[in-house]
């Protein structure tokens, strides 16, 4: 097994090699516009209504056919708006309270159906997405906007409830510009029922061309907006369910891009004459959390109510040597719920460590005796509980054998209770677990946190399955998201991270990187963490490195009129 | 024609049960439809609630199950909510790709597996016979997902021959000629179907040889060769023809298995078929959609072993009752 | 053993030795055992005997319908018209199947293709030796049906074998015989299957096609009844040997060996007064398991020390007649045990 | 002069014929030696089935003296799984198709017996039974259940695979129901369960067994495929179905994991349908020429 370590060095240069500079600029301006891109990817969007998306392959397709007011940068800085280039909007103007913002549309922006985007769009948009009827998910975080007007026909004004460090990234990164004109008489119950959800008109560089459901969803450069047309001509979404196929497309040539490449393929990418192997950092990480409260009694559970146990069996596992078998090199053991690449990250941060001596030891004191059998008991009860992991998932299975070993090693004995996607959910938000391998992709916002570990989140239905309550964590994150200056989150959130490392409500196992094979033709840029694909319409391919599938296909872009679009 | 009636009716029954069945199972399972898309969205429960009663998923399971049989009665299977299209627009988009994919495989494998029980039978007993047998059950021995990988990996990895899955090649310009069209849509054709052969032909050529065997020592064959019929002639038209019978209608009874076969090939060969819809449709909790896949599925069934009935019946007038050779079960 | 029969020159068939061995998991045996007769031109002959003396596996070896495990031995030779059909090669063995010498098989329920109509299977035998088209045939078949007595032979020549009655398939079997004029017929108990009353009509049907064809006929049969009716001449099997043959008259006027006296004694005569049909002691004994000598001598009233050492062979008794048993040289032996039987019936 | 061979009883006389045949014999071994093999296996092994060796250095050892059959992604022994793993499919198998067998053979005995209704509504509901898609039954059944116990398994696979041999069952009682010798059973004023017992079910237990031997292989291979859907034998317990499913995963660059499994799994299949061959031309000698 060839040790990766030094190819992450390969790697990281090859990302300057294609043509990216770090911060996202294309390395020359490239005249020439065309190429196809195809994404060979395992899922399929659910629908393509920003307001009811809920699976990321949406969220992808999405953000290339929609536009936001502004969209913020690769440093994911989301304190004011320093860290944002204009979209929709050219400029905007804070009022002196700070509690408005007028933002400027660009007079050029078009629909797709060639109707102009106007002021009422942004307006309508917030208005459908806070609709009951709707029941969006986002609703939730735009809680601090309080309404937007149309000054005019090209400025629209959001007011906001309270000034905050992120309300400018909140109304920005969460709302989509929807079409007034298309969505009005839609049914707001069944929105996802309405045709528009799976033929979408947006403003984006791309439109959609034809969506044939299990097989592909292909995007075209628009041409009737006025900024400047997306570098490509086309991007294409190969549906493939089963990860090796998906892969496989990428290897023999019939498709340019696959997001998750496993460790045991990395060496086949490297090697490969027309592949490149693409890390970028993510804002995901996965971990092994404790339900804190015995949902049948709703006193606090036998096992994880008690923190020395929790700590106890965290520092029994050796997370290095754990993420090191399921990622290789191409992951770091997680040292928190958070990752190094958000700005509330603290790197100096140390969590508990590998110690099963000490571990052993806690457990004796909190009174759990070995047996015959190596196998803990206190006063007759078993130290025993399940572990919920969706079988679908190979990582979090992997994970899950492997802790399972590590904890029989300290006397516990762990029972893996595999389920579908669907069971895993529901038994979740049923708080129906002792502990379960979950994994939690964050938003750029520091405020993220916040649904996933704070006592708010842990009332019936929030995120905090495992019900863990700290008032201190609550308010050094309060006011870590309050902060204005940088230094002063930090700070916060440093103390935060430290508090509920000690408190150990979950065993806190790996930030995967992302790694993805690209074919060499492209110029990548504008790679983010927490979204790979923010910049493929500045995605190019030099005119000499075009191939077969890169010819203008005028056959596709012509005969579809963008409202007749064939499923 | 009184028979073909009880035998509609008899299917008729038969749908109506699984249906019925399926419905009920199905919302048994733990999980609800919007549930497994995005593990994390801040999709409350409450949401979800919102969302269920939307689409008319909530309530006890008789009053969907009341809503769901009006809703039939008007041709319209209601609405899939893991592919957000109606179900009957899911299934029409789907059930073409499993009939060419099993058909084109029960088709190749009924033949290959007819012809090589003939071989078989004619070298009873030498080398021959037993290496075939041998190999087409080492075929049939193979986890069906495992074969399907290999092929995947051999077809269209190693050796470069074959596209990697998929039904067609749909970024062939709008304007390609029709030969150019079939021309790909075989060749993503081929890997799957062989993968369906070699798990169809083992159980096919090994009742076709235990079928001749018994054929070969019937009367009439030696009353034709007393008429002075030629060796090969007495094989073929007196013996093979009448040991067809047993052969279809096994096939007719291992339809249900060939659907979920498919689950297996399908995934890996990314074939939009019937039997990924429905895997899908089970693990997004998508119950109209399951529903309406195994109601499509089980019509099949039915018309396939009525179908493989009335082929025997063809092919063995004796045949008259309901498919069994009275007196000669099923080898 | 070997008999002594020289070929007369106008017999359309004869046998000289035949002898058929089968391996079987204890061993091979032999159930025709060195078997010599011959049929001249028109003539009929019964081969007689119990089931299982071999008498239609030696009807099998004139057309070579042996299969394995069966196997026809070196020596022995099978004349019809003047060529030993076991050299033939086989194409010529095939023009003489179903075309110059044709068979009739006892069950008629199997020995009919079930998938395919009467009418194509006896169409089949016209195309196979003639060059006569689809629609010629079928009207020879339709035509043929109609000379085996079947009423509306167009309609029944469409209908398959498990729609018709077991005397309509056998008409159907003799048709398939008859329909290219063979000279030689060899029917295996044609009969047997059938009711008392159509017996009597296919044995007529069977006599007058082959009048009139001057064909000659092999009856095998286990019925003396059908022998005296349908035969000319007679030769009687026992464990595999031909134990006696004789004119039909001179055979149920007096019977010469012993199993032929048996035999008759257990036929029911018309206006005999006995009430209880004497019967032959003990069963036809397996191949495997035929006692060295006389192979009759354990069943046999006459058996003496001579029959169970010494073989008796095949003696000539002129006019056509034959015998296989030392009573033809010791005739007195015969007289002495009669008498006891005589005194204790 | 040899005195007559007595006339043994049936069942006597197919074990001796089965014996005979050296093909039956040979697959009987074979099977036998699997089972031997996984029975005494687990405890002859080196390491323990799911003991781990280290996560980080022995991933995917190639076949070594050490592990003859080379280590999994989690570092353990692939020998030692695939002993106690074979305990785990065969015992899963045998049992599965022993019960789906006894359930099948009630049902068709009674389907076969009962009266024409009676025969049709049975039979309808198994034509039901029969129409859905085994794999995909089984996968909306197992996928959202946490924790499946092993005889849940077995019952599961079991009552969704009787369908066939009751089918079959039905057809051979049917067809002997009308024989002579079940009516003269009947005139000697047996019951109908006595019947079923004494007289139908030597006769229909010939194509039953034939057809079981079969299954077994089916089974396994069955719970392969689940396995590979998230449903089979549950982690960390081995069988060699989830063996293989596991080791698909790493077919390019350790083979050896999934085709060890994969090798036994087909010597079983191979194995089972000679010696249900054998089976069929001992049971019924007459009916088939020898094969």
């Amino acid at each position: 097994m060839p040790n990766l370590r030094d190819l992450r060095f390969l790697s990281l240069c090859a990302l300057a090699a294609c043509g990216a500079t770090p911060d996202g600029t294309p390395a020359a301006a490239v005249s020439a516009t065309g190429g196809t891109l195809v994404i060979s990817t395992p899922a399929e969007p659910d629908n393509l209504l920003p307001p009811i998306t809920t699976s990321i392959s949406g969220r992808q397709v999405e953000d290339l056919i929609f536009q936001r007011l502004a969209d913020i940068g690769a440093s994911l800085n989301t304190v004011g708006d320093a860290g944002f280039t204009p979209n929709l909007a050219t400029r905007w103007q804070w009022s002196p309270d700070s509690l408005s913002i007028a933002f400027t549309l660009d007079s050029a922006a078009r629909w797709h159906d060639g109707v102009p985007v106007r002021a009422a769009d942004v307006r309508f948009s917030l208005a459908l997405v806070t609709d009951p009827r709707v029941a969006s998910p986002t609703a939730l975080l735009l809680a601090n906007v309080d309404s937007i007007s149309a000054r005019d026909s090209l400025t629209a004004v959001v007011w906001f409830k309270q000034r905050r460090p992120d309300q400018f990234f909140e109304i920005v990164h969460q709302l989509y510009v929807l079409p007034e004109h298309l969505l009005r008489t839609a049914d707001r119950r069944r929105l996802a029922a309405a045709p528009i959800a799976m033929m979408p008109i947006g403003s984006g560089p791309f439109r959609v061309a034809r969506w044939v459901p299990k097989q592909l969803l292909e995007l075209v450069a628009d041409t009737t907006g006025g900024r400047r047309r997306a570098q490509l001509d086309r991007v294409v979404f190969a549906v493939a369910p089963d990860p090796v196929t998906a892969f496989t497309r990428v290897v023999t040539g019939e498709a340019d891009l696959f997001e998750a490449v496993r460790p045991d393929k990395v060496a086949e990418v490297t090697s490969h004459p027309q592949l490149h192997l693409v890390l970028t950092p993510t804002l995901d990480y996965s971990y092994l959390g404790f339900n804190l409260v015995d949902q049948k009694t709703g006193r606090p559970h036998s096992l994880f109510g008690d923190r020395m146990v929790r700590r106890a069996l965290t520092m029994a596992t050796d997370r290095r040597s754990i993420v090191m078998n399921v990622y290789d090199s191409l992951a770091v053991q997680a040292r928190g719920p958070f990752t190094a690449a958000q700005s509330t990250a603290d790197t100096a941060h140390v969590p508990l460590p590998f110690a099963p001596d000490s571990a052993n030891a806690l457990l004796d004191a909190a009174g759990w005796m070995r047996g015959a059998d190596s196998l803990r008991r206190r006063n007759g009860m078993l130290l025993a509980f399940g572990m919920l992991v969706p079988s679908t998932s190979v990582a979090r299975m992997r994970a899950a054998v492997l802790l399972q070993e590590q904890f029989r090693r300290v006397g516990a004995d762990v029972r893996i209770e595999g389920v579908d996607m669907g069971g895993f959910v529901s038994r979740i938000s049923a708080r129906r677990f002792d502990t379960m391998v979950g994994a939690w992709s964050q938003d750029a916002g520091p405020a993220d946190v916040r649904a996933a570990w704070t006592s708010a989140a842990a009332t019936a239905g929030g995120n905090n399955a495992g019900a863990y309550r700290s008032p201190q964590f609550d308010a050094h994150v309060d006011s870590g998201v309050a902060a204005f200056a940088p230094t002063a989150m930090r700070a916060h959130f440093a103390a935060a991270w430290r508090i509920i490392a000690d408190d150990a409500p979950a065993i806190w196992l790996a930030e995967p990187l992302r790694v993805m094979a690209v074919h060499s033709r492209f110029v990548t840029s504008g790679m983010r963490p927490d979204a790979w694909w923010a910049g493929v319409a500045k995605w190019s391919i030099p005119p000499d490195r075009r191939i077969a599938r890169d010819a203008p296909a005028p056959a596709h872009a012509a005969a579809l009129a963008p409202a007749g679009a064939s499923r | 024609m009184h028979a073909l009636i009880q035998r509609i009716w008899h299917g008729f029954v038969v749908i109506a049960l699984v249906a019925t069945a399926t419905f009920v199972l199905v919302r048994l399972a733990p999980g609800d439809p919007f549930a497994a898309a995005l593990e994390n969205a801040r999709l409350t429960p409450a949401l979800r609630e919102q969302w269920r009663a939307a689409y008319g998923l909530d309530g006890s399971i008789g009053t969907q199950f009341a809503h769901w049989i009006a809703s039939l009665a008007r041709g319209d299977l209601g609405f899939s909510t893991s592919t957000n299209q109606p179900v009957s627009r899911a299934i029409a988009a789907a059930l073409p790709n499993t009939l060419l994919l099993i058909g084109t495989s029960i088709v190749i494998a009924f033949m290959l597996g007819i012809w090589l029980g003939a071989v078989q039978a004619a070298g009873r007993g030498g080398i021959v016979d037993r290496c075939i047998g041998a190999i087409t059950l080492i075929g049939n021995a193979v986890p069906d997902f495992w074969l399907a990988l290999v092929m995947l990996l051999a077809g269209s990895y190693w050796l470069r021959l074959f596209p990697v899955g998929g039904v067609a090649d749909l970024l062939l310009p709008l304007g390609a000629s029709w030969p150019v069209l079939l021309l790909d849509r075989a060749r993503h054709l081929v890997l799957p179907v062989l993968t369906m052969v070699i798990l169809l032909v083992a159980p096919i050529a090994r009742l076709q040889r235990t079928a001749l065997l018994d054929r070969l020592g019937a009367e009439w064959v030696r009353t034709a060769t007393a008429k002075g019929v030629a060796r090969r002639t007495v094989f073929r038209r007196h013996a093979w023809r009448t040991a067809l019978g047993p052969v279809v209608t096994m096939g007719g009874i291992a339809l249900p298995s060939l659907f979920g076969g498919a689950v297996f090939i399908e995934r890996v060969f990314a074939w939009p078929g019937m039997g990924r819809l429905a895997a899908e449709a089970v693990a997004a909790r998508d119950y109209h959609l399951v529903v309406g896949c195994v109601l499509v599925g089980t019509v099949m069934v039915v018309i396939g072993s009525m179908l493989a009935d009335h082929v025997s019946a063809w092919l063995d007038p004796r045949l008259t009752q309901d498919g069994f050779e009275p007196g000669r079960g099923l080898a | 053993m070997t008999a002594t029969h020289t070929p007369p020159t106008d017999a359309l068939l004869s046998l000289r030795d035949v002898r058929v061995t089968f391996r079987t998991a204890d061993g091979v045996i032999t159930p025709v055992d060195g078997v010599s007769f011959d049929i001249a031109r028109g003539e009929t002959l019964a081969l007689v005997g119990e089931s299982g003396c071999g008498k239609s596996l030696t009807a099998l070896t004139i057309l070579r319908l042996i299969d394995a495990p069966g196997r026809i031995e070196a020596g022995s030779r099978i004349l019809f018209e003047g060529r030993d059909v076991l050299t033939l090669p086989d194409k010529e063995l095939r023009s003489i199947r179903g075309r110059q010498a044709a068979m009739i098989f006892q069950e008629p329920m199997t020995a009919l293709n079930p998938v395919y109509s009467a009418g194509e299977q006896i169409a089949e035998v016209v195309r196979t030796h003639t060059k006569a088209s689809r629609s010629e045939a079928w009207t020879r078949a339709v035509a043929m049906l109609g000379a085996v007595g079947i009423s509306s032979p167009d309609i029944r020549a469409k209908q398959f074998p498990h729609q018709l009655s077991g005397g309509m398939r056998q008409r159907v079997m003799i048709a398939m015989a008859l329909v290219l004029g063979p000279s030689l017929l060899i029917a295996d108990e044609p009969t047997t299957a059938l009711v008392v009353t159509i017996q009597a009509q296919l044995l007529d049907l069977l006599r007058e096609a082959q009048q009139a064809r001057g064909a000659s006929m092999l009856l095998i049969t286990h019925d003396l009844g059908v022998v005296a009716e349908s035969a000319q001449r007679v030769a009687v099997m026992y464990a595999g040997q031909i134990v006696e043959e004789a004119p039909v008259t001179a055979l149920f006027a007096a019977p010469q060996h012993p199993y032929t006296e048996g035999l008759m004694a257990a036929m029911p005569r018309a206006g005999s007064r006995r009430e209880r049909l004497t019967t032959i002691p003990g069963t036809v004994p397996p191949p495997g398991a035929w006692p060295l000598a006389c192979r009759f001598a354990d069943r046999c009233a006459y058996a003496w020390s001579r029959c169970t050492i010494e073989a008796p062979p095949l003696h000539q008794l002129g006019h056509g007649r034959t015998s296989r048993c030392h009573l033809v040289e010791e005739p007195a032996r015969r007289v002495a045990a009669q008498a006891t039987a005589g005194a204790a019936s | 002069m040899s005195e007559p061979r007595r006339y043994r009883s049936d069942w006597r006389g197919a074990v001796q014929r089965l014996s005979a045949d050296p093909r039956s014999v040979v697959a009987a071994s074979v099977l036998l030696g699997l089972a031997l093999l996984v029975a005494v296996g687990p405890m002859l092994a080196p390491h323990a089935p799911n003991a781990q060796l280290d996560i980080t250095k022995l991933v995917h050892v190639p076949p070594s003296r050490a592990h003859l059959l080379g280590t999994d992604v989690y570092s353990r022994d692939v020998l030692a799984r695939v002993l106690s793993g074979g305990r785990i499919s065969l015992l899963f198998a045998t049992s599965a198709v022993l019960v789906q067998t006894i359930v099948g053979t009630c049902v068709g005995l009674f389907a076969g017996l009962a009266g024409h209704r009676i025969d049709a509504i049975v039979m309808r509901g198994v034509d039901a039974g029969a129409s859905v898609p085994r794999v995909l039954f089984l996968l909306a059944l197992l996928a959202p259940l946490p924790h499946v116990p092993l005889w849940m398994l077995v019952l599961t696979v079991a009552f969704t695979g009787w369908f066939v041999t009751a089918r079959l069952v039905r057809g051979e009682v049917r067809a002997i129901r009308t024989t002579e010798f079940v009516h003269a059973a009947h005139a000697l004023g047996a019951s109908r369960l006595r019947i079923a017992m004494r007289h139908l079910l030597p006769h229909v237990l010939g194509p039953v067994l034939v057809t079981s031997t079969l299954a077994v292989g089916h089974v396994i291979v069955l719970e392969a495929g689940l396995s590979w859907l998230g449903v089979g034998v549950q982690a960390p317990q081995a069988s060699w179905g989830n063996i293989i499913a596991d080791g698909t995963e790493f077919l390019s660059i350790a083979p050896w994991v999934s085709l060890a499994p994969g090798f036994c799994l087909v010597a079983v299949v191979l194995a089972a349908s000679a010696f249900g061959d054998g089976l069929r031309d001992a049971l019924a000698p007459g009916q088939l020429a020898r094969t």
